[in-house]
């Protein structure tokens, strides 16, 4: 527990996150580089590198939907809870701004209202981007780091964890703005 | 009954909760810190949320993100399980303000059983023995030495907010009393951010004995004796029986209906605990009561046949509690061991990492409470409890007999791993405990007596 | 008692036996045949023998092998399990001769109660209520005419040395007997070496429950009440529940009285089973005597708290029974799904193979006797079963829902590997076999009704 | 099994074991040939031929002694009991001929007589090599194959369990006998 302690008080900070992102194209390509080199089809393929994981099973055709391990099940599941993270035509990665707690997550200060930011703003760190609402107080979100906003990815009036994607950084942009 | 339950915890206690609103067929919701996202809850409850990084501060303990994650997925009840939130007065009214049912019983009654000075007055009104001493906060270290004397040495300080063993003293002497009280006083202020202590006699050799108590909301309550818990390392358990070796039935009995009279005094509902300490002539005072279900919770429900986290869910539903006290009939013996995640040879040093193999025992009368799986990798940052195992045989020789057969049946392996399910074999060989005739002292006791010279 | 038991079984009963073993302190050698090499026992036993190759008639057959491990590592008594040598008197004789104790009753009282005609003129001879009909072999075709006729259609024509559904046919008119017994007769040699048949009533709404008996060898008898076994597929066994359901306590009481008269009348010893056929109406009729321990012993451990196996340890050893009739209380209800490896969607075929993941149930009131473990190749030429999942609860529809939960957390995965966990939950839904009010028609109507169409 | 029914009264038949023989020493060869062409030593390797079953664990250095798996606890066991199969110093690999069945072993008819076989001798399929004693019954047990004795492994009077060896062949002479 080497973490600095943040006040509960204080839930929008996404410290390590930054580190964490890593590029997914570049393993998605060398796992179809290595599928292309095996001779037979295999029925699991999986390369996990830094925090990325591709996973991919191939339903074997006597295999019926009931058997499957607790493990497949797990990696179902998680596969539901965390975005799904696609990489871009041009093979770059995706960074995204998160949620720093758990809630409803609102565009604007109030409905009605010109939304916090949209796609095409830069964002400097510490900058409003939006508002969650837990347990009836409205909680400000603020970017972790610079960007430019490339899609909204969570919806006005959506719920969301902690962790997910809010907003989708465009690529280019953040070596420009860091 | 509800028809979705948030599970406001982790580990085995999560699972246990999970089994039971699926037996109920209640749907659950699992919350979960970035380090436990890989944990058997997670993929066993009906639903998930994500709360927060992996400090509790900022996930198990943190409110905000809880309430939300229920209101979010429609629970409508959170169970809190032990440690963590359940004994915490503000989360059951943070709960009960947001339309939660909290699994437990109510803030007020939590706030005053957690507060040791006002919860051992409140008893004593109720007609539960209390040891000798000061009944309340002491009003300095000139009343403590009064007090002190009046009781008798060897007495014991102890913080009012206190608990795990931290902010204690026990003084032989006069002399001893005026530093102590403010040296323990100040340690209490800074642990517990509360400086009042309170003063009783110490008991040498004491068992520690607690009563489980059901309680529903229209009144009602009744016990379902007593667990054995002086197995104890540092005032950590270590291994729980029931019932208590050599503590007459009359005992037993008197035991429950006091727990029973105190529970109904201060509106209690759920399930709870009340401790005693009990002495060599099997005299007990009540120490404390606690608001939550117990980690020893089960070997009540092996020699009761009552699932005690069942009964929360239903009484905290509005149920009225269908148990009468005649109902509650004890069969047999049951004794559960906690195999932690530490090396017994470095001092219970934590000793977590990745399990790669995983052998839990089983066949006749074996029970096994685990979050554990092979591939699992257990944070370090939480208690170190990997899995509880749990025996039952018609007498207390038998069922340890059992215990040790499950014990050596018991596997886990990995890089750096080690657990106490080898010491807890050491300390079902000890002569002195298979008497059944020990204390608070016993752990001390092998530990000093070596791995060699367990008889 | 024993210093060391040889157990001349395999697979979980294999496991069973041993873990009542250490229990009691007794050493115990496990004998295994090569496909058995990496089996569990084998490590888990003090000892372990390699007596043959794979095929049984070599191995778990082959009498001199086994006689001669327990004589090579100086056991003292060979407990058989079920199935294999169990109920083989010559076995049980060659024990005797070779001073070995066999964990059972003496060999003289397993080739009567073996025989089906012996058995049945026995037990109606000690008061038994047997089924209209020969109450002996039929002379031949125009004897099983004339007892059918004064019996009544339907009737059921059997081998006499039958078991397991084989050899036997059900008649429902006059003209079909004459046929039917030459053919059933022929087969009934061809299968079993013995084509004397028996003939009886036959009962469309037939339910199989059967009455558990300890006798010790000083002619104490008691009775722990009955097991419901209706639950079969092909006279295979597929789940058991304990009592049986809407069965009135008068009668339960009443079979355990006549079986108890049986086994004193034959001078029975050790753990035994009295199988009846159980009418629409509750009346009861003797079927056959068990002289083995039964798969499905685990649900009346459950529901009386009494250790069958270690029962069985101690009266061979010549002790004495020491409970009596009064002290077995019934508590709760108990039930047990056999977990195969067989393909439900296949005609439950053998679908055996290397598990390579193993997810065990636990939590309250769960019980799980297996042998399996990751990474286990399961053999394909014994038995498929791999695990015994028991749960118990206070009341039927509690330990049904348990079940359901227990059956949902099991899993083996593996190629080729499917098991019949599924199929069992299929059963736990069904209407009719939720109302406790079933017969031994419940699975093929369950069959029928298709995958989807459960309640 | 379609394995021929034996009768119990006559365990000394091992019909089908011929069949289950197969050239131990050419999979030990390959297993040779296997691991020269590994470019790492492997933690494990298993190679299993009808019923010949070679296996190898290298122990990591790491591993202490009291933490192992129950399959590891399984490997000990199993070593102890199966005779360990050394191959000879010029690579060549062991064949033996072992126990039909559990029981005293015995080299000779009766005490004080010549033993059936000495190291030397060359024994013809079905030819006697000794005694084993199960439930005070002398069972004869017959070479299985041809060879020259090259060990005695198992004593005289001494127990054997199923499948142990009882005497060396010598290797040279296998082929040049069959």
């Amino acid at each position: 527990m080497n973490e600095p302690e943040i006040s509960p008080a204080d839930p929008n900070r996404t410290d390590g996150v930054d580190a964490a992102i890593i590029d997914l194209a570049q393993v998605q390509r060398h796992a179809v580089e290595l599928l292309a080199q095996l001779d037979r089809p295999p029925s699991n393929l999986r390369i996990q590198a830094r925090e990325i994981l591709v996973e991919i099973n191939w339903a074997e055709p006597t295999v019926i939907g009931e058997v499957r391990s607790i493990e497949v099940h797990r990696e179902q599941r998680e596969q539901q809870r965390t975005q799904p993270v696609a990489d871009t035509d041009d093979g770059g990665a995706k960074e995204f701004l998160t949620s720093p707690g758990v809630g409803v997550f609102y565009h604007a200060r109030e409905p009605g209202a010109e939304p916090f930011v949209s796609v095409g703003a830069v964002v400097r760190p510490g900058q409003q981007i939006g508002i969650i609402e837990a347990m009836k107080l409205m909680i400000p979100v603020e970017a972790d780091r610079a960007g430019r906003i490339a899609a909204v990815v969570k919806g006005n009036g959506e719920p969301v964890e902690y962790g997910e994607p809010l907003f989708e950084l465009a690529a280019a942009e953040i070596a420009e703005a860091a | 009954m509800f028809d979705k339950v948030l599970i406001a915890n982790r580990g085995e206690i999560a699972m246990r909760v999970a089994r039971a609103c699926r037996e109920l067929g209640i749907a659950t919701v699992a919350v979960y810190s970035t380090e436990d996202r890989d944990s058997t809850v997670v993929s066993y409850a009906d639903e998930a949320v994500h709360i927060g990084p992996g400090p509790a501060k900022r996930s198990y303990l943190h409110i905000p993100s809880i309430v939300e994650a229920a209101k979010l997925t429609g629970a409508q009840a959170v169970h809190p399980g032990y440690g963590f939130l359940s004994e915490d007065p503000d989360f059951a009214e943070v709960c009960a303000q947001n339309d939660l049912v909290f699994i437990g019983p109510p803030a007020d009654v939590i706030a005053s059983l957690g507060d040791k000075c006002v919860a051992t007055r409140t008893m004593a009104d109720a007609g539960l023995p209390i040891l000798p001493g000061s009944h309340g906060p002491v009003a300095g270290p000139d009343d403590a030495l009064a007090i002190a004397e009046r009781t008798g040495f060897p007495v014991i300080l102890k913080a009012a907010a206190g608990g795990g063993g931290r902010g204690m003293r026990v003084l032989y002497k006069a002399d001893e009393v005026v530093d102590a009280y403010k040296t323990v006083s100040s340690e209490a202020g800074a642990i517990f951010g509360d400086s009042r202590l309170y003063l009783e006699r110490y008991v040498a050799s004491a068992r520690h004995v607690e009563v489980q108590i059901l309680a529903d909301s229209y009144g009602k309550a009744i016990h379902l004796g007593v667990r054995e818990c002086s197995v104890q390392r540092r005032h950590q358990k270590l291994l729980e029986e029931s019932p208590a070796p050599h503590l007459p039935q009359e005992v037993i009995d008197e035991m429950g209906a006091v727990s029973v009279a105190g529970a109904k005094a201060v509106g209690y509902v759920g399930a709870g605990t009340f401790e005693f300490l009990v002495d060599e002539r099997s005299e007990f005072y009540f120490m404390e009561a606690n608001c939550r279900i117990q980690v020893e919770h089960p070997v009540t429900e092996m020699v009761t046949g009552i699932d005690l986290v069942q009964e929360q869910l239903r009484i905290a539903a509005g149920g009225r509690l269908e148990l009468e006290q005649s109902d509650v009939v004890n069969r047999g013996w049951a004794v559960e061991c906690r195999i932690n995640m530490e090396d017994p040879d470095r001092s219970f040093a934590p000793a977590p990492g990745r399990i790669e193999s995983l052998v839990l025992p089983g066949g006749p009368f074996v029970r096994v409470d685990t979050h554990g799986y092979p591939g699992y990798r257990v944070p370090a940052i939480y208690d170190p409890l990997l899995a509880k195992v749990i025996t039952w045989a018609p007498t207390r020789d038998e069922a340890m007999a059992r215990m040790d057969r499950a014990l050596d049946e018991f596997r886990a392996t990995g890089p750096g791993i080690r657990t106490t399910a080898g010491f807890l074999r050491r300390v079902l060989a000890n002569g002195e405990f298979r008497s059944g005739v020990y204390d608070t002292g016993l752990v001390a006791r092998v530990l000093g007596a070596g791995p060699t010279d367990d008889n």
